[in-house]
């Protein structure tokens, strides 16, 4: 069965959810990864939004965090505050999806802009809750489309910490819990070193080559981890077109 | 007793909202998120009486901000996020802006803003949060020095300090209260006594007005103090919080209103358009602002079919099929 | 028209409120004092309760703060950091209603013990949201039986804090705004000096000698500035009886 | 989707939930205010199971934690009230144990209390108030100064620090997070898919429970996820912070619960009574607690006449004409 690199990536994604997770979505992929996981694999979980939205239907994808179809037949329809709080609510295992412009080799996330921060030569929207997730909840998940500007060796500006600078520089912050679980773009996964906390190649998806990989990447990287990632099922396939994007609206 | 505040004396036109509040140099607070729920109707007139010189404070802002940006009405602006969900990942001319060094800007998160505004809403100087350690939001200040502690700016963007309660190593940031001059709120419902229900994900519209010296309200409809009154767990203010009710019938487009209408999804395609090029923009501006002497005029010109087609299901309180692309 | 020193007590506070007030009640005299004062003198003050009850249409008079009868008709039904924050909010002009076994010359508070903090003669119910309106509020009105042993030189435990120890003591310990206003008791109102911000008595109510004041007060007090209080007219009387408490539960 | 959870490992019984959840010397924290919404039948059944040396911390509590005290199931509280309004300004065998020196305990206000649960519901370590400056409550530690630290005891009662966003003089004070074990609340309904609303004032319920390690919630009524979710501006709690789910009508008696049943003025009345006698009051738990095996049978004891006298009108929420005194 054919598939895009969108369907790999929202599956390899939806596949590290686990049941009973409490998953941060954004909009696009990221969606896409927590409503097949809970349809697929995990049940249990709960997809909300860092606008207050708990677990809604989402019998339409929404086009924002703040799109109405994040409200309608949810849980509860609360706040930010009351959000951020679940996403560090130390009861919960809470993964948060998170896109990014850049990402460093410890996972540190660029959101901001390219260039200096006070003339940039491209701004992005900022932080909006990427810094609060990346710093709170027990394991982010980043999409990043693999390109070697996107993979640098420093980032422009860190908007959101994950590994830091690598082994326990994170916990020395002051951030106690989370740090970045996994990378997926359009060529591969990618996963952190348990002590070092450096990245390194876990996943090539099919058809794509280890080189594909490093020369794209703005810094050098492990990969002697490196293993095929299964394919899409066609049950996969089908939930995903099916039923989660029916309109066709990210996919 | 059941005898209920007078609130002739807080219902205005924007017109009149706008001149007695928002004068140059203020600082503004924008309620909404991104694609929801944005006071368009006071924006709108805020760039018709070409006020100048806003300090904007908010979270996540989209259209309301980007549209104030690109007129000329905003010189200092504190933000953790600037776009339009997918219809413009980051806000065209918000960008454009902070590209040419046109607005002072000073960048934090989602959560810090919130909790900035739930700081000023308690009238307490700070609140603490874990977020934000070691990033640059901490590291990199927007601000010039010199204007630290002037006006409504914050004497320090963040004070990092150990945890007193913990005698191992645990750091926390302190990010200091905000307390706007004004804050612009859109409602779906303002009762005859005043007290205000937003209905659907209220982000941290609460927190922002209680925070603010001032709180204007528009609302797609003015109810009955029975009604409102009849289920005081769905209020989300009460009447002494607000100063100037307007009532204001698709009020936040062409942004989203839950339980009214969706976000316009040809319109805010058409901005982005327009945004992109500044000559396009100028015309947008005169075309879709300064040219519209009232919001029912604004209606006419987006047209009965388009406001049809964004009508919200009742029950689920999203346009259900919408063309979004 | 014969009154009892109840009524005369709720009325000299109700004086008190002016139009817009946002007003703090308890129970008893101070739910009386805020609902007579709203249908006789402040149609536009509003009665917030701290359990988070903003202007309840107390058809019935509640017998506790959380009472359902500070929910029902109300214009919301929050919560007590809502409560608090309305209270201490700079934008509002808050009244609250206290009542104490203690005060002092300042209008200091005990509602905690009578004795030893940790082994006291007598423990009461402890501050409540007494402290914290005493602390946040705009102006605190207290209502007092006026017994000696009441009117202290010395609290057994500051629970609530008036003018501190007078002068611009209150405000260097961080208090910049509010303190006590009144002291309503049977037998007459008191105020406080807007310099030294001490005690003294401005009010003996009809029958009342000023040496009754005297003689009930557990330190010395400045008697000079005395006026007698006006009686409650047929119209105060009749709202009070007709409307405020027609169930007799407090007069 | 609309998939909803499976909350049949949730729900449970008193017993189960008092055997699994509640041990010895756990942190315990009751949701409710004085004579509303006091979680009654799962403290009975604590008291039944003799759980013994709980450190309980409440803003107000009335009811709930003067029959715990009384059983001499608390040996460390902290509070900023225990009172059951008009039906005893002060709990009766709260104040007992208090003269008696039964108990450890340490006084708050009712705010800073509040702040507390919600610092702990933020994962913060403290918030900071303008609530106590000057008073005993600052001055004075109940606690003694070995336990300081240990368990649940927070190592500061407080700290007192210069505001450091204002050059001026300028004092704030910080008041410790409380994370409980343990969160007992009562709400009127749980949906089938453990949503939980509270209707009427919420108190700080919600932060109660969201601060707390493990939250049992006993209910009226259990309800579909479909009317549960119609609504979804009027939940108090999602599924995951549930982890006891009950069904018990009537569970809040002698206390109020908003649109169900107002207090019950006989039986306060008569706990006031029989608690100010060391005698009665052993009769009083033999006969209210000890001997009774279900919570059917407690309000058989009360008596359907009693119940139906304090049901509450379902507009107004209270039991209109109740003879109160």
């Amino acid at each position: 069965m054919k598939y895009t690199a969108n369907e790999m990536m929202a599956l390899s994604a939806g596949r590290m959810i686990k049941d009973g997770d409490i998953v941060f979505a954004g909009t696009g992929l990221s969606i896409l990864a927590a409503t097949a996981a809970k349809r697929i694999y995990a049940p249990k979980s709960v997809v909300f939004f860092e606008t207050g939205g708990i677990d809604p239907t989402l019998d339409e994808m929404p086009m924002a965090v703040a799109d109405l179809r994040t409200m309608s037949g949810a849980a509860l329809n609360s706040g930010l505050i009351e959000s951020f709080s679940i996403v560090g609510h130390k009861k919960l295992h809470t993964i948060a999806f998170l896109g990014a412009a850049q990402i460093d080799r410890y996972g540190n996330l660029n959101t901001t802009c390219i260039g200096d921060y006070h003339r940039p030569e491209v701004r992005f929207s900022g932080s909006g809750g990427a810094n609060d997730v990346a710093s709170l909840a027990s394991s982010v998940i980043t999409f990043m489309k693999h390109e070697k500007k996107r993979f640098v060796e420093k980032l422009h500006y860190m908007t959101s910490v994950g590994w830091y600078k690598g082994y326990d520089s994170r916990s020395k912050l002051g951030l106690k819990r989370g740090g970045v679980y996994g990378v997926v773009t359009n060529l591969c996964v990618m996963k952190f070193d348990e002590i070092t906390k450096e990245i390194y190649l876990a996943e090539v998806y099919p058809g794509v080559s280890i080189e594909d990989v490093v020369k794209n990447t703005g810094f050098e990287i492990d990969t002697s981890r490196a293993v095929e990632s299964s394919p899409p099922t066609e049950k996969e396939l089908r939930i995903l077109r099916e039923e989660v994007d029916p309109q066709k609206l990210v996919l | 007793m059941g005898k209920t505040s007078d609130i002739s004396d807080k219902v205005m036109t924007v017109e009149e909202a706008v001149h007695r509040f928002i004068k140059d140099g203020i600082q503004l607070s924008i309620g909404g998120f991104t694609v929801t729920r944005n006071p368009m109707a006071i924006v709108y007139e805020i760039i018709r009486q070409k006020i100048k010189n806003l300090h904007v404070v908010c979270h996540s802002q989209g259209q309301a901000l980007d549209v104030l940006i690109g007129a000329g009405c905003v010189k200092r602006l504190e933000i953790a996020y600037g776009g339009n969900g997918r219809y413009a990942p980051t806000c065209i001319r918000f960008r454009r802006a902070a590209q040419n060094g046109e607005i002072e800007l000073e960048d934090y998160s989602n959560y810090q803003m919130s909790l900035r505004f739930l700081a000023g809403a308690l009238g307490i100087p700070f609140m603490a949060t874990k977020s934000g350690l070691g990033s640059d939001i901490l590291n990199i200040e927007g601000f010039p020095k010199e204007i630290r502690g002037t006006g409504k700016v914050a004497k320090e963007k963040f004070v990092v300090m150990q945890n007193p309660f913990n005698d191992g190593e645990d750091n926390v940031v302190l990010v200091p209260a905000l307390n706007p001059d004004v804050a612009l709120i859109h409602a779906q419902y303002v009762g005859e006594d005043g007290t205000v229900r937003i209905k659907g994900l209220t982000f941290a519209d609460v927190e922002q007005a209680k925070s603010a010296d001032v709180v204007i309200v528009t609302c797609e409809e003015i109810v009955p103090t029975s009604y409102i009154r009849a289920e005081p767990n769905l209020n989300s203010l009460p009447n002494f919080f607000v100063d100037a009710i307007i009532k204001v019938p698709y009020g936040a487009h062409p942004t989203a209103c839950y339980g009214f209408y969706d976000y316009d999804p040809k319109y805010l395609n058409m901005y982005r358009k327009m945004a992109s090029d500044d000559n396009l923009f100028r015309e947008y501006l005169e075309e879709w602002v300064f040219s519209i002497s009232s919001h029912n005029q604004y209606l006419n010109k987006v047209g009965a079919e388009r406001l049809f087609s964004i009508k919200a299901n009742p029950v689920v309180g999203y346009a259900v099929g919408l063309d979004r692309k």
